[in-house]
């Protein structure tokens, strides 16, 4: 095991050499590119790498073009995390018979996927992987909407947004469905690690990332990412979008360990009202109608029935 | 390196790209400036065209608190030795993320029209802000 | 060409019967051939396998034979199939049954006018080897019938086969064969 | 390294799927991620145990689906070492998306497919179909006519496949069970002979090699793609031919077992000669001789040991002199001519060979190809060679209950 990497404050990590490189074609403020970079920083270890079809992966590896500074591969929509498992196995017979290259070296498996390619079609992939229990880690880039292919709904995306394929309209709010909790199934398999992760909270990111590399097993992140093209909001805003989300305890920070142990690792000082963090953003405008404000209200309700169940399983502490 | 006028059998089998021109060892611990990288990693590449605004940044009110580099997408602020030197205007594509999320006052970077002059903004930066109550 | 056709029940080792005794075959320098009809049924089912012997190559892949014997080692089955499919005049049949040949042959005239040997292999296997496994006391059985090899040599080249096999059961199976090789009428 | 060698017969009692697993055994295969599904299962099965029982050092990944086990197999390929698995039918299908991925990274993954129907209606059993399914996908395909076949061919598979000339994936077809379930006697190679003939795994762009980091997978546009395409069928059109002839031969000198790319038997003087794949080539050089013999037919038979690349020239080249040949496809058509039919015709239609061609499908689901239908096939194809012109339908169904099903 290598050492984890020192970040006592962001000092500290600024001194973090990139390996993820600019000049990729993701949109302006684009929150993926902020998280992968926090979670590549978040060790000096090295890296293999693997990115499911999405924004991600057709705006970093463009030919002839990488933003990859460790070897990265993509396959398909619904199988990136496989990619990494397949390599990962890979290096355990290569280990075992001695073939490593750089036998002193101890790579981390990382794959990255949208939340389409997470919940929806790669979902029996992913469980399969947790499943399985490799060495490998999970990151869903979770910005609620097939972004790359130009905003329809996925399984993450929330009650009353707006997407392409469940607009809101004369007689519509928008999708009908609330997202479903992926870190719940994917803790449910009984993997050493799971949690949910923001990029505003690089602290917090940052920490999970470190302690989900060390543990030995799959490891599940699930971390929101504010689109600013499917979300409407001004590429200036991502963090501040960001910081609303948590905030409100729309995006709750916790993390479950070995399946069960549950732990909030965010309290914000300052609840913000759920209608600020709706409000900020295009996806929701039509909810601020009178004929579905009421929908405001029963956000409110479940934002705050899903706080109070998270505080009293951490409370249980089983 | 690949570029678009080339034939079939000019490049690596496979449609592979190398991300550095021959080994590197602790990528981790090398900074941008002593890597040798491969013309087919987009670090050589620009996407200064993308940008209408660009922020420029006035080092004599920066705390160094590095919250610009830490949110910038697109690895364009330049720290080093825990010291924020710049942009890099190769790759900043002008989200104004950094602006943001600047906390000094005034801000010690700011969003100017592309063709603004360094000097002549940094001569107009605005004063310190008072607080509304 | 020697053809073998083998009317059994998935489960009751007909397969590796008939691959078991390839693989003494093979030894002596002979072309084998062991292969069955499969389906998706699974235990109980009614199946068939089949062994090809030739001096030469064997390049024949079709199903379709005409045996020179037939081995039924499961009783019920000279009932509820016909194992005189595709027969020709000279075809053998070796019979599991707890009937004596005459009896059985009343019981399924089919078998009148046939060539039949009969003896039971299931009680034999479930006296020896303690599970109604009736595939290695029907080649015991075979060998009598057909004096293909001595019995020893073939005992000899069975233990190799059944090799991977707990000591207490390779012994059983010799105690099986020989008893079949005695029993068969 | 931590494992044992196995002591083998110099002939052993194996069935096809067991010879397989066996030569992954040998091969000393480093990662196999697989899915169960009849009748491919004994061959993953079988590496499994060998690594249970210490014959093999590698990860055995029993993952989720048939896409699933190909992803893996990309995954640990790209990251450098030795790869196989097995499949058949609808698991073949399930895996048609990545089968284009792995070659498009031109990994040398080693892909067993025990040919199988294709639902509906479900069926178990061995035809063609999943292995035409696989004709377009850019990998190189093998084809085995018995368990031996099936042993050896993998051999020359990973070592054309691996080979850093051509680096692209390969199949090797067995009939579902007329040869994964069928025993007969195989040859076998030596531990150190298997390994020694296929070397060592030369890893080639190797996502493990860390002070290299490469890409895998890249997306291209409009301006790059047809190039990269361009390219991959420039190498299977050029260099894998010559790479499985070197193999062929070095295998000979080893073996005494001589393969060929088309293979012939009888053709020299043949009037008449049936093109087929699989059981069905042994089969009917059987009745081919009878036809000799008995009929004083001169017939001929071409059996296709590599499907993919099409051996274009080696066919024209085995059918000269013949004056009627039967394409027998062991797959549904489905609204054309059988693939063999068809790729034959493409031979045929510029060379100076006037051989009457016609069709015949059979052997659907595993129906039984008899030594009856093949004589009845060569009468057919020796009337048309008298004639000089069909003197049947161009297609025709046989084996099928009900009235006679033919076509043009």
């Amino acid at each position: 095991m290598s050492e984890m990497k020192k970040i006592k404050n962001l000092k500290e990590f600024s001194t973090s050499a990139d390996r993820f490189e600019g000049a990729n074609l993701l949109c302006p403020g684009c929150a993926h590119s902020i998280i992968v970079r926090e979670v590549l920083n978040a060790t000096n270890d090295d890296l293999i790498l693997s990115a499911s079809t999405g924004c991600l992966e057709v705006c970093t590896a463009v030919y002839p073009y990488t933003s990859w500074d460790a070897s990265w591969i993509h396959i398909g929509f619904e199988n990136g995390s496989t990619a990494v498992a397949g390599a990962e196995a890979m290096h355990k017979a290569l280990k075992r018979k001695g073939r490593l290259k750089q036998p002193d070296k101890e790579p981390k498996f990382v794959s990255f996927a949208g939340d389409g390619a997470s919940y929806d079609i790669g979902f029996q992939w992913i469980s399969g992987c947790m499943e399985r229990g490799h060495n490998m880690m999970h990151v869903v880039l979770d910005n609620e909407v097939y972004a790359n292919t130009g905003g329809q709904r996925s399984s993450a995306t929330p009650i009353g947004a707006s997407a392409t394929t469940s607009p809101a309209g004369r007689v519509s709010y928008g999708e009908k469905k609330n997202k479903k909790d992926m870190v719940a199934i994917m803790a449910a398999h009984g993997i050493p690690y799971s949690a949910q992760v923001a990029p505003n909270k690089w602290k917090d990111m940052v920490k999970k990332i470190q302690h989900g590399l060390e543990v030995e097993g799959p490891v599940f992140i699930n971390a929101m990412s504010p689109c600013t093209t499917e979300w409407k909001f001004d590429p200036k805003d991502t963090m501040m979008i960001s910081d609303l989300a948590t905030d409100s305890l729309v995006f709750p920070l916790y993390e479950i360990i070995d399946g069960h142990k549950l732990n909030i690792t965010y309290r914000p000082k300052n609840v913000i009202p759920v209608e600020e963090y709706l409000a900020a953003q295009g996806r929701f405008k039509h909810l601020f109608k009178d004929e579905y404000k009421h929908l405001i209200k029963e956000w409110q309700e479940r934002v705050d029935k899903n706080w109070e169940m998270l505080q009293r399983r951490e409370e249980a502490g089983v | 390196m690949a570029d678009n006028t080339m034939g079939w059998d000019e490049f690596e089998i496979g449609a592979m790209l190398r991300s550095f021109d021959g080994p590197i060892k602790d990528i981790a611990l090398t900074p941008q400036e002593e890597r040798n990288y491969s013309p087919n990693n987009s670090f050589t590449a620009s996407v200064a065209d993308w940008r209408i605004e660009k922020p420029i940044f006035n080092k004599d009110y920066c705390i160094d608190c590095q919250f610009c580099w830490i949110y910038c997408p697109d690895v364009s602020i330049v720290s080093r030795d825990k010291k924020m030197l710049g942009v890099d205007y190769d790759h900043c594509k002008g989200c104004a993320i950094c602006v943001e999320v600047c906390p000094t006052n005034p801000k010690s970077l700011l969003m100017f029209p592309e063709q603004e002059d360094e000097e002549a903004a940094i001569a107009s930066w605005p004063e310190k802000e008072e607080k509304e109550k | 060409m020697l053809e073998i056709r083998w009317h059994s029940r998935a489960g009751q080792g007909a397969v590796t019967g008939a691959k078991g005794l390839a693989d003494i075959v093979a030894t002596t320098g002979k072309y084998v051939q062991a292969f069955a009809f499969y389906g998706s049924a699974k235990r109980g089912a009614a199946m068939t396998a089949y062994n090809r012997v030739d001096d030469k190559e064997i390049l024949n892949h079709e199903k379709y034979m005409k045996p020179d014997y037939v081995f039924v080692i499961d009783p019920a089955l000279v009932f509820t199939t016909d194992v005189t499919i595709n027969h020709k005049p000279t075809t053998k049949y070796i019979i599991t049954t707890h009937m004596s040949t005459d009896e059985l042959k009343e019981a399924q005239p089919k078998l009148a006018d046939k060539e039949v040997y009969t003896v039971d292999c299931i009680k034999i296997a479930q006296e020896t080897i303690g599970r109604p496994i009736p595939n290695t006391p029907m080649l015991g059985a075979f060998m009598k019938v057909s004096g293909m090899y001595d019995i020893e040599f073939f005992k000899e080249n069975m233990k190799r086969v059944l090799a991977k096999l707990p000591q207490k059961i390779i012994d059983a199976n010799m105690l099986a064969i020989q008893r079949a090789y005695d029993e068969v009428k | 390294m931590a494992f044992d060698k196995m002591e083998l017969n110099e002939i052993e009692v194996w069935d096809g799927n067991f010879a397989a697993a066996q030569a992954l055994r040998q091969v000393q295969v480093d990662v196999v991620s697989a899915y169960p599904i009849t009748p491919s299962t004994p061959i993953v099965e079988g590496y499994a145990k060998f690594l249970a029982d210490g014959y093999v050092e590698g990860e055995f990944m029993m993952v989720e689906s048939e896409h699933a086990a190909m992803s893996g197999c990309i995954g640990a390929s790209a990251a450098g070492g030795r790869v196989a698995t097995a499949t058949s039918s609808q698991g073949f299908a399930l895996m048609v998306e990545t089968l284009y991925q792995a070659s498009g990274m031109r990994l040398p993954i080693i892909l067993n497919v025990v040919n199988r129907a294709l639902a509906a209606p479900l069926n178990v059993n061995g035809d063609h179909s999943d292995m035409y399914l696989g004709r377009d996908s850019g990998w190189i395909q093998f084809d085995s006519y018995n368990p031996q076949q099936a042993y050896d061919l993998n051999f020359i598979a990973f070592k054309v496949a691996e080979d850093h000339e051509v680096r692209l994936p390969a199949m090797v077809h067995q009939d579902g069970f007329m040869t994964s379930h069928t025993a007969q006697g195989v040859k076998t190679l030596s531990d150190d002979e298997a390994y020694g003939f296929v070397g060592e795994f030369k890893p080639m762009n190797d996502m493990l090699d860390l002070e290299n980091p490469v890409t895998h997978g890249v997306q291209t546009e409009e301006d790059w793609h047809f190039e990269h395409k361009a390219r991959q069928h420039h190498d299977l059109m050029t260099k894998v031919f010559p790479k499985i002839e070197e193999a062929f031969d070095a295998f000979e000198k080893l073996t005494g077992r001589k393969y060929n790319i088309v293979e012939e038997y009888m053709t020299d003087d043949a009037e008449v000669a049936v093109v087929a794949l699989g059981t069905s080539v042994e089969t009917a050089v059987e009745v081919a001789k009878e036809m000799r013999e008995q009929e004083g037919i001169k017939a001929g038979v071409i059996g296709i040991r590599v499907f993919r690349p099409w051996p274009f020239e080696y066919i024209a080249e085995a059918i000269k002199g013949i004056k009627a040949l039967g394409a027998l496809d062991r797959s549904s058509p489905n609204g054309a001519m059988g693939a063999l039919y068809n790729e034959l015709a493409g031979i045929l239609v510029n060379s100076d060979e006037k051989a009457v061609l016609t069709n015949y499908i059979y052997g659907l689901g595993g129906r039984d190809l008899t030594k009856a239908h093949l004589k009845e096939i060569f009468k057919e194809l020796k009337a048309n060679a008298d004639a000089g012109k069909p003197t049947t339908e161009l297609q025709q169904f046989i084996g099928v209950r009900g009235p006679k099903l033919a076509y043009l």
